[in-house]
């Protein structure tokens, strides 16, 4: 067993942490100045996200979603949605959307407080949710600047056909490609992209190693609270980059190294109580109570092995990589593949699967009110998978970014009364 | 004697049931709550306390012989009413001082002090004079707890009065309003042995011809229940507001965790519980252990819950004990829309002036709730064989009506309902089971100050 | 022009106004008489017969002198009324019989709230409503009220008396009163909880004219205007807000809880000069028949 | 005039009503019985291709959710409540039994929450037939053209599998035939609503539409040329009514009696988004196709001429064009926005709708409402704020 101290151990991480939050620093820094350098923007979305074409036309990616989380994390977004809900919007749709139009009405300040610029392109890509088609109307509405849609089926019946993939990629070439090349002003080069593709491919592979360490015990990471973390850069901007390549490196070692010394988790507060609850996770985080929400878990030694949040981005766990060799192929399916692009029994069988290989007590879903493409069908998920796996299941609602739909009173009853749950029936279980 | 307390600290009212080492109940006792939650559950406590001193009299009465022996045990419910009388006169009197201490202190009082005092003095007096017949075995009240009994003779009163060219209604009721708080937020003391012999008094002194061998086997009744120690060790508490009782955190169980138990220890062979209080409706699913499994609540919205039906009642001058009753009456059930608690009596007022009858509507309301509440049951996982309804709502006969058409039209007739007369203490109960495995799993927990100061 | 006398009834959920007034085909309106007549339980249109005859008296016109009876507001009275305005066009009105420079009417009853906005005739522009929740109307400050032990006439002054105001967080009217009930029992005062619900009560209102883009002068229409502590809570939001709304300022008339009424006489003036113009004045006692 | 007996339309109406009310389906239920072997097909409102299934010998059935009579048990259980309505009570009906003489269900692309539907329906009821039908967003005849001329294709394959019959030119042209007639019967009717709508109210005429869900092209055409036929005959005068265009509506349907509340506060429904999935497509279907292939007719006329809803990406910024072009053509006097509550993308949409209104000109007034809500106050107080505004102070 390795003989790291904890304190070297707590370098280590940070080690990770301070350079995901250079990058992310860096990186507003450009798109700050990217109109004085002549830079174009591309704003696009986290699912199916398409940055490596962006980045090797050398144009720079912006995602709204990202920047509404960011406003929630730093308890801006109940002042962008009211400023939204002022100009009409309804307090019903989802708070993402009226968390950026607010923020681009109160003057398109980026979370690290730079300005953002405005977008030369809107790269609709259209999976898995139905509002960023409304969203990038909307975007389109005030900026007046040129959209292209590429419209990514759904897995109704839970495979990717061929069909599928041909008419995306027929729609990448016939017009995504030629729109990007449009703005940027140069035609893609596809030994840049394939090489984008390859380091794309080399992060996807750490970052699978991570979320694997969490079937140890205990886990030596949290896949949810600690997972979004992990999952930033390559949700972002930074797939395909240098940067995200090492950041992911780092990450796995520090990782590693946990496992060895039989750590668990940093949580808010200080390294994790000692592991009671192993748990899987359904449904996106609320941003705005992100700690409040932690802390419920992690004050009782409740980790979360796996979750379905931290695959929206992309499903690395289940094989896929982006893929130098089949460079469009790949960017399809990566489309394609995304969580909640998957038809609902595909979700069931993948928390079942998650319930099992990571040996959870319980699994949680978090429902928020924001997302239709998330939580319709998630209570008979929730039923699905009791009967399907045998454990336990709990329930709780918020909201992403609407800090109004957080009932901390509320929402700490549900999860300790499921936490007591567990704890009851694994002593009558021992007995 | 030694026993262990669950504590039910719900939105509307405190529970609380005590268990002897055995596991048998002893006391059950209900308050309430009010702004003060731990006057609640010192009360709640001060409930149980009395009943299982009632307990003591009870087996004193049958353990007796000799003359008047018979008489007094025949006597033994006008005997607890009478005490329930002197409990009541005991907080009339603290409402009496409060309201004129009042009268002096608000401001928005004080320019008409002159007029409002004597009012409030002749209307307590009355309700003084009044009070003893609504103790007497067989009467019936609206409710239990002294700010119903109170407010609505109160409100009586006042409506007299104004219509006699007194003050005006509202002052009056305002006065009312704010001393009853502070009334509530106070703990009365209680002497149970001094507060019996009184009340064994007034029944000897009703029934003069009984003479003396009746008041002699009262005493020895009363004496030798005074006489029986009874000492609580291990607490448990639960409930909408758990947090905030003055436990610490290991004596403080989930609400799901104890009702679940509760339903399941008084009906053993449930398998999914339904509870509506106050302000939340949960659905829970146990195994054959009692143990949970699965649960649902619904508690962001107070929408279809007991407040809703205590609205309603408010809205109507009806006590919440007849508003189950008057439903059943209906012949013609209304379709009711708005399960939200403030809309309902919008609701309630737009279609009584539409003509419609009260009992149908009162129906439809029932109706709406309990659908509301098979939702939840059916987002729980479903009703299984048997099913047991707790809660306060319990009490209503509308509802359980209502829910066992529910249920037997989308389960089938061949599920077992059950419900108890001691439905709203299912919480407590549970609380208090899990006292009992602290005790006897030796945990050594503090007792909370106002049950060390009682007893 | 002659003078044209009418009339309005405003049939409230928890009270009956009526206003008798006299105008010029429903400008230049004065106001001869005003009553209310809270409900409590009793037939609506036991009510509203009873309050229009005590404003008739008041203002010593007759029924048959009246050109043109109209009602408003949720209720019904068949039998006294030639025709209807919805509540929304009587208070934008009303509000600018009582205040002829605003340009936003805000009307706060016993179950919703409205932001209007309106021109200088008083012709709605534009309107709000609160939706399906019932937190932040005059009926949840009753209940708070009743709680408390403090006269509804009462609370507006007491609340203004507040040292630190307590925080309201509950949307739900029920759960707020919970929250208040936690209040007591911390022991704060009865004037910092109830400058506390009236700030969150504000907080829904400044957002209702937000949304409707009021500007300048609003005026505060129904019964909870009457209640000092919401103009004030409300001004003072509106006035701490920066850029557009800085200029917004709030007018609680007297008579603003007949608004309505008010409002209502004078679009029967209007209506009635309008239809005796096209030569319709037959069709008048058929109106919204259909 | 609702009197059967009196008004000559009377019994063509009440028909018309008793089956769009009738939540058991029992004349689904007879149809199967006379037709054994045939398909009954459920779908979801919006964009169905109805021609092909009645191609395939299947009685395609529109599902509007519930309405305002059936009772919510089960179906609340399967959605949290800040979800619309139409899936609650979509599953209420299939989990308590009356859809069982349904054979299979289309979930057209309309949103989120009907994609998920689709997908707990695999889940509830695996021995039924479900598909999901992936409407395309790419407009291009060579690539969403294509691709949605392989769904239809894949549908019909399955469904052959399952007991229809196999796909005909000839037969498919029968059913466009049948489809463009129906569309020719829907715009005579509108007309009249349009021209003279104190003869037939929004009301009336909704559920004349409705009931088309409910039968075959042809059925439907012959009830809707008796309705318009009859009406005609209506002995009416005009009303003092606003005209307006009720839009937002496209998916989950308000309960009757909100249409009757708008009327009743003085406004005349003129032209509405209700019933798209009747409505879809704009204009007709051709009959024949370059191609020889009529899956790509269907295709087109999707591509097209497809109503603009907020369920189809409206690409160039041309929010709203298309809702005042409507307000223009029949000559309203203004807009109704009328959303089902939580519906994301009629919700979203409103606000570029309203802009363009507003620069327009044109006045509208907006609320929310849910297929079962019951009271109609706060949506009366709109519609006759709005009508008064407009009759007491002329239009805008
Ligand atoms: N005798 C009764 N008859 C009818 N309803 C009752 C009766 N007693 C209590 N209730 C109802 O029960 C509710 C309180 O239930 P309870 O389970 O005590 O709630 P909580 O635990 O939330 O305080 C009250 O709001 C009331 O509606
Ligand atoms: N003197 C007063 N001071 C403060 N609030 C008042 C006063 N009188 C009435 N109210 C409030 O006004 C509300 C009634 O307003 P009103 O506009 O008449 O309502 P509605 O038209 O719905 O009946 C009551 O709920 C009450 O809270
Ligand atoms: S609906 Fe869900 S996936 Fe879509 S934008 Fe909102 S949060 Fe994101
Ligand atoms: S006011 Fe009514 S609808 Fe609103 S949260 Fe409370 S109970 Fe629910
Ligand atoms: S009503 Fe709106 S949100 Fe609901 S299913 Fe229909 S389109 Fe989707």
């Amino acid at each position: 067993m390795s003989q790291t101290k904890p304190s070297e151990n707590k370098a280590a991480k940070d080690a990770s942490q301070d350079r995901q939050k250079r990058m992310i620093a860096g990186h507003f820094d450009k798109l700050s100045r990217a109109k004085e350098e002549g830079k174009k923007v591309v704003y696009t979305f986290v699912p199916g996200n398409l940055v490596e074409l962006i980045t090797s036309l050398g144009m720079l990616p912006v995602l709204p979603e990202i920047n509404a989380l960011q406003s929630g994390m730093r308890k801006l977004s109940g002042g962008f949605i009211n400023e939204a809900e002022r100009g009409g919007h309804s307090e019903d749709v989802c708070a993402y959307v009226k968390c950026d139009i607010g923020m681009m009405k109160k003057g398109n300040i980026g979370p690290t407080g730079l300005p953002l610029p405005e977008p030369d392109l809107l790269l609709l890509s259209y999976t898995g949710c139905f509002t960023f088609m409304k969203w990038f109307e909307l975007l389109k509405q005030h900026y007046k600047c040129p959209v292209v849609m590429l419209h990514v089926p759904y897995q109704s019946n839970g495979e990717i056909t061929e069909e599928m993939r041909a008419y995306v990629v027929r729609q990448l070439v016939d017009t995504v490609i030629p729109a990007l090349e449009a703005v940027a002003g140069k035609k893609l080069d596809p030994t840049v992209l394939a090489d984008t593709l390859a380091r794309s491919r080399e992060a996807e592979h750490d970052l699978v190693k991570v979320w694997e360490s969490a079937k140890h015990r205990p886990s030596p990471i949290d896949g949810y609270f600690g997972g979004v973390y992990y999952v930033g850069p390559i949700f972002s901007a930074f797939r395909g980059g240098e940067d995200a390549v090492a950041y992911y490196r780092e990450l796995r070692s520090e990782v590693e190294a946990r496992m060895a010394s039989g750590e668990g988790p940093v949580t808010p507060d200080g390294p994790s109580a000692k592991e009671r609850y192993r748990l899987v996770v359904e449904g996106p985080p609320s941003w705005t109570h992100f700690f409040d929400f932690w802390r419920m878990f992690a004050r009782e030694g409740a980790t979360v092995v796996a979750s379905t949040y931290t695959r929206v981005g992309g499903l690395y766990d289940g094989g896929f990589r982006h893929d130098p060799e089949r460079p469009l192929e790949s960017l399809a399916d990566y489309c394609l593949g995304c969580y909640t692009n998957l038809s609902l029994p595909k979700r069931v069988e993948l928390l079942e699967r998650y319930v099992r290989e990571y040996d959870a007590d319980g699994f949680m879903i978090n429902s928020v009110k924001s997302c239709n493409s998330f939580s319709v069908g998630q209570l008979l998920m929730l039923r699905q998978l009791e009967e399907r796996t045998g454990v336990a299941g709990g329930f709780v609602e918020s909201d992403l970014v609407d800090p109004r739909y957080f009932g901390k009173a509320n929402i700490e009853n549900r999860v300790q009364s499921f936490l007591q749950m567990l704890d009851a029936r694994r002593q009558r279980s021992a007995s | 004697m030694r026993c262990v307390v669950g504590i039910d600290l719900g939105s509307t009212t405190t529970k609380a049931v005590m268990l002897d080492e055995e596991g048998v109940v002893v006391g059950r006792g209900i308050t309430n709550s009010r702004s003060n939650y731990e006057v609640a559950c010192a009360v709640a406590r001060d409930e149980a306390h009395t009943a299982a001193r009632f307990a003591f009299v009870e087996r004193a009465a049958q353990a007796l012989d000799g003359p008047g022996a018979e008489l007094a045990r025949q006597k033994l419910d006008e005997l607890h009413g009478a005490f329930r009388l002197e409990l009541f006169l005991a907080e009339l009197e603290a409402l009496r001082v409060t309201m004129h201490a009042s009268l002096s202190r608000s401001f928005v009082h004080r320019e008409r002090r002159a007029e409002l005092a004597p009012a409030i003095g002749a209307i307590v007096d009355g309700i003084r004079e009044r009070a003893p017949a609504d103790f007497l075995p067989g009467a019936a009240r609206k409710s239990d707890f002294f700010r119903d009994l109170a407010g609505a003779a109160f409100v009586a009163g006042a409506e007299a009065r104004a219509r006699e060219g007194g003050p005006p209604f509202e002052q009056l009721v305002g006065v009312f309003d704010r001393a009853i708080l502070d009334v509530e937020t106070r703990r009365l003391s209680r002497d149970i042995p001094d507060l019996l012999r009184r009340a064994s008094a007034r029944v000897w002194q009703r029934d003069e011809g009984a003479g003396l061998p009746l008041r002699r086997a009262l005493d020895r009744v009363v004496e030798s229940a005074s006489a029986e120690t009874l000492e609580e060790i291990v607490f448990v508490g639960t409930g909408y507001g758990r947090q905030t009782l003055p436990f610490p955190k290991e004596a403080v169980r989930s609400e799901i965790l104890c009702h679940g138990r509760g339903a399941h220890r008084v009906c053993p062979g449930t398998r999914t519980v339904l509870d509506i209080g106050g302000q939340d409706t949960k659905a829970i699913q146990v195994d054959a252990g009692g143990v949970v499994t699965s649960f649902q609540m619904n508690d962001r919205c107070a929408a279809g819950c007991g407040r809703y039906l205590g609205y309603i009642a408010d809205e109507l001058s009806l006590g919440l004990h007849e508003l189950g009753p008057l439903a059943l009456q209906s012949t013609r059930t209304v379709k009711v829309c708005s399960t939200c608690t403030v809309f309902a009596s919008a609701e309630l007022r737009e279609r009584l002036a539409l003509g419609q009858k009260r009992e149908d509507i009162l129906a439809g309301l029932h109706r709406a709730i309990m659908v509301r509440a098979m939702s939840l049951l059916a987002r729980s996982g479903g009703v299984f064989d048997e099913f047991t309804f707790t809660g306060g709502v319990c009490n209503n006969p509308m509802a359980v009506k209502v829910l066992r058409e529910l249920v037997a039209e989308n389960y089938g007739a061949g599920v077992t309902i059950n419900t108890d007369p001691n439905s709203i203490y299912m919480g407590a109960l549970g609380a208090a089971l899990f006292a009992l495995d602290d005790l006897r799993a030796g945990v050594n927990l503090v007792t909370p100050a106002f049950a060390r100061e009682a007893s | 022009m002659t003078q044209l006398l009418s009339a309005g009834i405003d049939l409230g959920s928890s009270a009956v106004k009526v206003a008798v007034v006299r105008s010029r085909a429903g400008q230049e309106v004065e106001v001869l008489a005003t009553s209310v007549q809270r409900i409590r339980r009793r037939m609506m249109h036991e009510v509203a017969s009873a309050a229009f005859d005590e404003a008739c008296g008041a203002a010593g016109v007759t029924r048959r002198q009246l050109c043109y009876v109209a009602s408003t507001g949720e209720g019904e009275a068949p039998g006294l009324t030639t025709g209807h305005f919805y509540g929304i066009t009587s208070h934008g009105r009303g509000g600018a019989v009582l205040c002829p420079e605003a340009r936003a009417a805000l009307d706060i009853g016993a179950l919703h709230a409205r932001a209007i906005k309106i021109d200088e005739r008083g012709k709605v522009l534009g309107h709000r409503m609160t939706s399906q929740c019932a937190s932040g109307s005059g009926q949840f400050l009753e209940n708070i009220a009743r709680y408390l032990g403090v006269p509804i006439e009462d609370v507006g002054a007491l609340s203004l008396t507040a040292q630190a105001p307590e925080d309201v967080s509950s949307i739900c009217a029920v759960l707020a009163e919970t929250d208040v009930i936690n209040m007591v029992s911390r022991g704060i005062t009865t004037a910092d909880i109830l400058a506390g619900i009236h700030e969150s009560i504000a907080g829904r209102l400044a957002k209702l004219l937000r949304s409707v883009g009021a500007e300048g002068a609003v005026v505060l229409t129904g019964g909870l205007a009457q209640n000092a502590g919401i103009a004030r809570a409300l001004e003072s939001l509106v006035s701490e807000e920066k850029g557009k709304f800085k200029s917004l300022r709030v007018v609680a008339p007297p008579d603003a809880q007949c608004a309505g009424a008010i409002g209502a006489a004078a679009l029967a003036a209007q209506r009635y000069t309008q239809l005796s113009r096209a030569g319709r004045l037959g069709a008048l006692s058929q109106e919204r028949a259909g | 005039m609702s009197h059967p007996h009196d008004d000559p339309a009377g019994a063509v109406l009440a028909r018309a009503r008793a089956l769009c009310e009738d939540m058991t389906f029992a004349e689904v239920r007879a149809w199967k019985g006379a037709n054994p072997g045939r398909l009954v097909i459920g779908h979801m409102p919006i964009y169905s291709p109805r021609p092909l299934l009645e191609a395939l010998g299947c009685l395609p059935i529109a599902i509007h959710g519930g309405g305002d009579q059936l009772e919510i048990i089960r179906g609340d259980s399967y959605f949290q409540s800040y979800i619309c309505h139409i899936p609650r009570s979509t599953i209420e009906l299939a989990v308590s039994g009356r859809l069982d003489a349904f054979d299979g269900m289309l979930f057209p692309s309309i949103c989120d929450v009907i994609r998920n539907l689709g997908g707990m329906w695999q889940m509830l009821f695996p021995e039924k037939y479900s598909a999901y039908l992936d409407l395309p967003q790419n407009f291009d005849m060579a690539v969403g053209g294509r691709f949605y001329a392989q769904e239809l294709r894949r549908i019909a394959g399955e469904l052959t599998a399952r007991g229809a019959s196999a796909l005909d030119q000839a037969r498919l042209r029968d059913a466009i035939r049948d489809e463009n007639a129906r569309r020719a019967a829907l715009r005579a009717l509108d007309e009249v609503r349009v021209e003279t709508p104190w003869l037939i109210r929004a009301s009336e005429a909704y559920v004349a539409a409705r009931a088309g869900g409910l039968m075959l092209a042809r059925e439907h055409t012959a009830l809707l040329q008796e309705l318009v036929a009859r009406v005609k005959e209506r002995d009416a005068q005009p009303y003092d009514n606003v005209r307006v265009v009720v839009t937002g509506s496209f998916c989950e349907q308000p309960p009757l009696d909100l249409i009757v509340a708008l009327e009743k506060a003085g406004c005349d429904i003129v032209d509405d988004d209700f019933m798209l999935g009747l409505r879809m497509i704009e204009g007709d279907i051709d009959e024949e196709r370059p191609s020889g292939d009529l899956l790509d007719a269907l295709a087109a006329a999707y591509l097209e001429r497809g109503a603009a809803t907020a369920s189809r990406y409206i690409g160039a910024g041309e929010n709203g064009a298309a809702l005042l072009q409507k307000v223009k053509d029949c000559r309203a006097d203004g807009v109704v926005f009328a959303a089902a509550s939580f519906c994301d993308p009629a919700l979203l949409d409103q606000p570029m709708l309203e802009a363009a209104l507003g620069a327009a000109g044109v006045p509208f007034t907006s609320f929310k409402f849910a297929e079962n809500t019951g009271q109609f106050q706060v949506i009366r107080e709109q519609a006759g704020a709005f009508s008064d505004s407009v009759k007491l102070w002329g239009a805008a």
